[in-house]
């Protein structure tokens, strides 16, 4: 990576190993964070949910050559909001849309928010990879 | 009965799937036609869903590897050896040389015997079942070979984490070594049936194009992006296993269309058994498995190029029995958005041919948490087991 | 009279089944299989007419269920006219132009079912027998007119008393070129292509009405090839007792068909609806054409040739 | 290749005329690799029911029943994977995979296990038809938990390899 993403958006805490590198960033500084990495030409690998038991984490996961850096992204429970990155990057329709299904984060500004992989009479309130 | 288009064409709705002849997995596909010609086309899939996601965050640390292993009956060894890498990186697990070549021979075997697969499928579309029944006899060589390798023909159980369960003695690398030269003169011969073939030139030459720019712009990975010039191929880029002692190019073609996917496939089949020759000959004496304490709390994402393409897996632990969470983003997964191109303004002869260009697996793509029709309830693994949801 | 109309049905019935054995065992043959047994056909038919027969309730009843009947009818009153294996056919008289309007009935009555059917998959199964069917028909009518007109009449009898293969060989290899797409075999199978429309017209049927829509295809490969044996070939096989004469025309056939549809079977995949149209009236229909034309401009190219003047 | 390609041609349509199968090679003669995993076979009298096997079992399929008389470690084939992890960590090495492949059960949920009941191959292709039918009921009793199963001898004589 050319510049480094510290000093092009506000990271809170980031660490390094090996090939890999994380950043964690605000929900609102996200759009930038994501403008940056396609500008260095970086490639969206895929998007992961996660309940981490008292927050909910969204974590972006980018491949530029041979290192992989991840964006991770906390969002509270009562408000599970994530701006959609679509308009970045085309083939995160489906990571998002995964999302919405199976832990209801609902993602805003997605084009097709029918949710990924789920039978269409999913009746149950609380998405099924919620820690209940 | 059906409305008719400007042109006087019939406008149908024709669904394939979730079972169709022309699918070997269960996906739907919703198209709009118009005449002979597909205007639209809607997918859905998870149909094949087995909560693996879910499962690995409830079951223990040793049974993950093979539960890992069943998601996917072709590409059986990507998943289990990316997973067990990712757990090496997190408790910096130096895995012994000799492992990681026989890794590395599971890894290239298991791409020979899913090209050819894929070559069989590919000529059944379009209704060449011929090739189909040669590549496939062709193809119970490879498959004999793991049975005598590892004791079965698909789930091989060599992955464990630390090193490899099943060694290679001398006796058995001489017969690999044979069936391998065997498998070369095959590939020719079959390289060259796909090429001469006019029928197969007819039926693939143009069909379901995907150019580049699509390709990068749409996250296509793995033959799927090669066949339309996009250079990226994780074996050369990320140099796991003993991927590193070999220099390896990506094989790539021009124009994208299924004629272009099978050149790909059919090239990284040679190359892969000139690698795998290669790795039988100079596999490195020394011990198989490396013993390993705990496991700290950590995470770790990781590339491996499955027979598909680049297949992802996202690894975190906390320390406890179990994992906190993991998640696998199948290549299938990435090339489904690439269909849309692919089958807007193509015959609705070409369908089962486009849907087999991009080598789907739909177990793979599958793998997330669902309950079924829609009541979700708590499910422990045991009645998980016993349920067989 | 009625002794031999019944032993040419059953003849026609039971040569039909076997041919399509003989098929199946020489293309799995060359896929390096075994193939199922030489009866296969028959246990097919014999276990659907056990079973129900279903019948859709978005179409017309009356087309669904008629269509089976129409091809089978059609096709046995075609056995009855074809000269099978004695100079004269069953029934006396034996018409060329009654018997090529016969042939075409069954791919009608598979496309009155198809769009009965009201699947989509019959739908465009349909439309594609409708284009097989102008495609392999001209050259195949081309190729018989050009007979007849050599013949100067129209009935079988006096056709076959003739092997015209010796005089218009052009025109046998155009009817011969004609013979996969009639069998509806490999290369040609674009109506009921199994992994594109999901075996097309017929997919909704089911039971006797399935039985019977397949028998009628059988029994037209059957006919189709004795026809085009009957007019190229003619009395040079006549010489012997009407039972040896039944052997060797059924083992011409079988070789015909087996052989010559078996290889186009097992080499080519299938061919879209759009190509097959252009692939037929090209080069066959040209090869027939240019025998018409030859024939009509009195140049005997093949007595000229090999001195033959027709057997 | 020709001269084999019209023998084998004539003896498929003989062979439907004469109405025998065009199988070659039984299911009975099939020879496994020496690596090949089949049911994992417990020995009773090595056994030392420490129950290491069952919780390393992925599948969950071993179970350590104790009842009134006696305690005994089964393996329930149903769920079994064979990836012979408990073979590997039994520490008195009771546990051996058999090369037998035929593991069919009748019922889904049978608690048999192929190491209780006496494991009766499939009779040479010779006399096929006469004693199958007669293998097939003695094969399935529904054993009683506690009556004494007759366990074969580990090294299972019945196996195709070994025959």
């Amino acid at each position: 990576m050319k510049r480094p993403l510290e000093d092009v958006v506000p990271v809170t805490e980031s660490s390094h190993k090996g090939l890999n590198s994380y950043y964690r960033v605000a929900v609102d500084d996200l759009d930038a964070a994501l403008s940056f990495l396609k500008q260095e030409g970086a490639r969206l690998g895929t998007i992961t949910g996660k309940d981490a038991r008292d927050h909910l984490e969204v974590l972006y996961h980018f491949a530029l050559s041979a290192q992989l850096h991840t964006i991770i992204v906390d969002l509270s429970y009562d408000d599970p909001n994530v701006p959609t990155i679509t308009n970045h990057f085309v083939a995160a329709l489906l990571y998002e849309r995964e999302l919405i299904g199976l832990l209801g984060i609902n993602v805003i500004g997605i084009p097709d928010s029918r949710p990924l992989e789920l039978p269409p009479k999913y009746s149950d309130p609380t998405p099924p990879l919620r820690r209940v | 009965m059906a409305e008719v288009n400007d042109r006087g064409f019939a406008k149908l709705k024709v669904p394939i799937g979730p079972s169709h002849p022309a699918l070997e997995e269960p996906a739907r596909f919703l198209f709009d036609v118009e005449g002979e010609k597909v205007v639209d086309v809607d997918y859905e899939i998870g149909y094949n869903h087995r909560s693996i996601e879910r499962l690995c965050q409830e079951r223990p640390f040793s049974k993950i590897v093979y539960l890992v292993e069943r998601i996917c009956g072709i590409c059986s060894h990507a998943h289990p050896l990316n997973h067990v890498e990712r757990v090496e990186d997190i408790a910096d697990i130096e895995v012994p040389e000799r492992a990681k070549y026989i890794r590395t021979i599971y890894a290239e075997l298991e791409r020979i015997h899913s090209h050819m697969l894929w070559v069989g499928i590919a000529g059944e579309e379009i209704g060449y079942h011929t090739l189909f029944m040669y590549t496939w006899r062709e193809r119970e060589k490879v498959m004999d070979l793991f049975e005598m390798l590892s004791g079965n023909r698909v789930m091989h159980g060599c992955n464990k984490i630390g090193g490899v369960k099943w060694n290679i003695s001398d006796e058995q690398t001489r017969s690999a070594l044979g069936v391998l030269g065997y498998l070369d003169t095959t590939a020719d011969k079959i390289t060259k049936a796909v090429l001469k073939d006019s029928s197969i030139a007819e039926r693939g030459k143009g069909v379901g194009c995907l150019s580049k720019e699509d390709a990068i712009r749409l996250g296509a990975v793995g033959p799927n992006a090669r066949a339309s010039g996009v250079p990226e191929d994780t074996r050369v880029m990320c140099k796991y296993a003993a991927y590193g002692d070999f220099d390896l190019e990506p094989q790539i073609a021009k124009d994208g269309d299924v004629v272009a996917q099978a050149l790909v496939r059919l090239a990284e089949l040679k190359q892969s058994i000139q690698l795998t020759k290669e790795l039988f000959v100079n596999l490195p004496e020394g011990p198989l498995q490396v013993e390993y304490d705990e496991i700290p709390p950590g995470r770790s994402v990781g590339r491996v190029e499955a027979p598909r393409g680049e297949l992802i897996h996202y690894t975190e632990t906390n320390g406890t029995r179990f994992f906190e969470r993991i998640k696998i983003r199948s290549p299938t997964l990435a090339n489904i958005p690439s269909y849309v191109p692919k089958f807007i303004g193509c015959q609705v002869a070409d369908i089962p041919i486009i849907a087999a260009s991009i080598d789907p697996c739909f177990s793979c793509t599958d793998r997330v948490t669902v309950i079924k029709d829609g009541r979700r309830k708590i499910v422990s693994a045991q009645e998980l087991k016993t349920g067989r949801i | 009279m009625i002794a031999s109309i019944v032993v040419v049905l059953v003849y026609a019935f039971v040569a039909a089944l076997l041919l399509q054995g003989i098929r199946r065992i020489v293309v799995a043959h060359s896929q390096f299989r075994k193939g199922p047994s030489i009866f296969q056909a028959f246990y097919d038919f014999f276990k659907l007419m056990g079973k129900e027969s279903l019948t859709p309730n978005v179409t017309s009843p009356l087309l669904f269920n008629l269509a089976p009947i129409l091809s089978v009818a059609s096709m046995l009153f075609a056995a009855l006219v074809i000269p099978l294996a004695a100079s004269a056919s069953a029934v006396g008289a034996g018409d060329l132009i009654l018997v090529i309007y016969l042939l075409a009935i069954p791919p009608i009555a598979l496309i009155l079912g198809g769009s009965a059917s009201g699947s989509p998959y019959g739908a465009i199964g349909a439309a594609r027998e409708v284009a097989l069917l102008i495609a392999y028909e001209a050259p195949f009518i081309v190729a018989m007119v050009t007979v007849a007109l050599a013949a100067g009449s129209f009935q079988l009898s006096t056709i076959s008393s003739t092997a015209w293969i010796t005089v218009l060989p052009l025109a046998a290899v155009a009817a011969i070129w004609t013979l996969p797409a009639a069998a509806a075999v490999q290369p040609f199978d674009i109506a009921e292509a199994e992994t594109e429309i999901v075996s097309g017209p017929y997919v909704e049927y089911s039971g006797p009405n399935l039985a019977l829509l397949q028998l009628g295809q059988w029994l037209k490969t059957f006919l189709y090839a004795s026809l085009i044996v009957v007019v190229f070939f003619g009395t040079a096989i006549y010489h012997f007792g009407t039972g040896i004469n039944l052997i060797i025309e059924f083992a011409i056939i079988a070789l015909l068909v087996s052989a010559f549809i078996a290889f186009w079977q097992a080499t080519t995949g299938r061919t879209r609806v759009t190509r097959v149209l252009r692939y037929y009236w090209t080069i066959p229909t040209l090869l027939a054409v240019t025998d018409l034309i030859l024939y009509v401009a009195d140049v005997r190219y093949m007595h000229f040739l090999f001195g033959w003047a027709g057997l | 290749m020709a001269s084999g390609f019209i023998k084998d041609l004539i003896r498929s349509f003989t062979v439907g005329i004469v109405g025998k199968t065009a199988t070659v090679r039984s299911a009975s003669e099939v020879e496994v690799p020496a690596a090949y995993r089949g049911t994992p076979i417990i020995d009773p009298e090595k056994c030392i029911l420490c129950g290491r096997c069952g919780k390393v079992c992925p599948a969950g399929a071993i179970a350590l029943r104790t009842s009134a008389s006696e305690k005994s470690v089964r393996i329930f084939v149903g769920h079994c994977v064979f990836c012979s992890e408990c073979a590997m960590i039994c520490p008195v090495s009771a546990i051996t995979m058999s090369k037998v492949w035929d593991t069919v059960v009748t019922d889904r949920l049978s608690r048999d296990t192929m190491s209780e009941r006496e494991i009766k191959r499939r009779p040479r292709p010779k006399e096929k038809q006469a004693s199958s039918s007669v293998a097939r009921e003695s094969r399935e009793p529904t054993p009683q938990a506690e009556d004494s199963a007759q366990i074969p001898p580990t090294d299972n004589k019945s196996g195709p390899t070994n025959e």
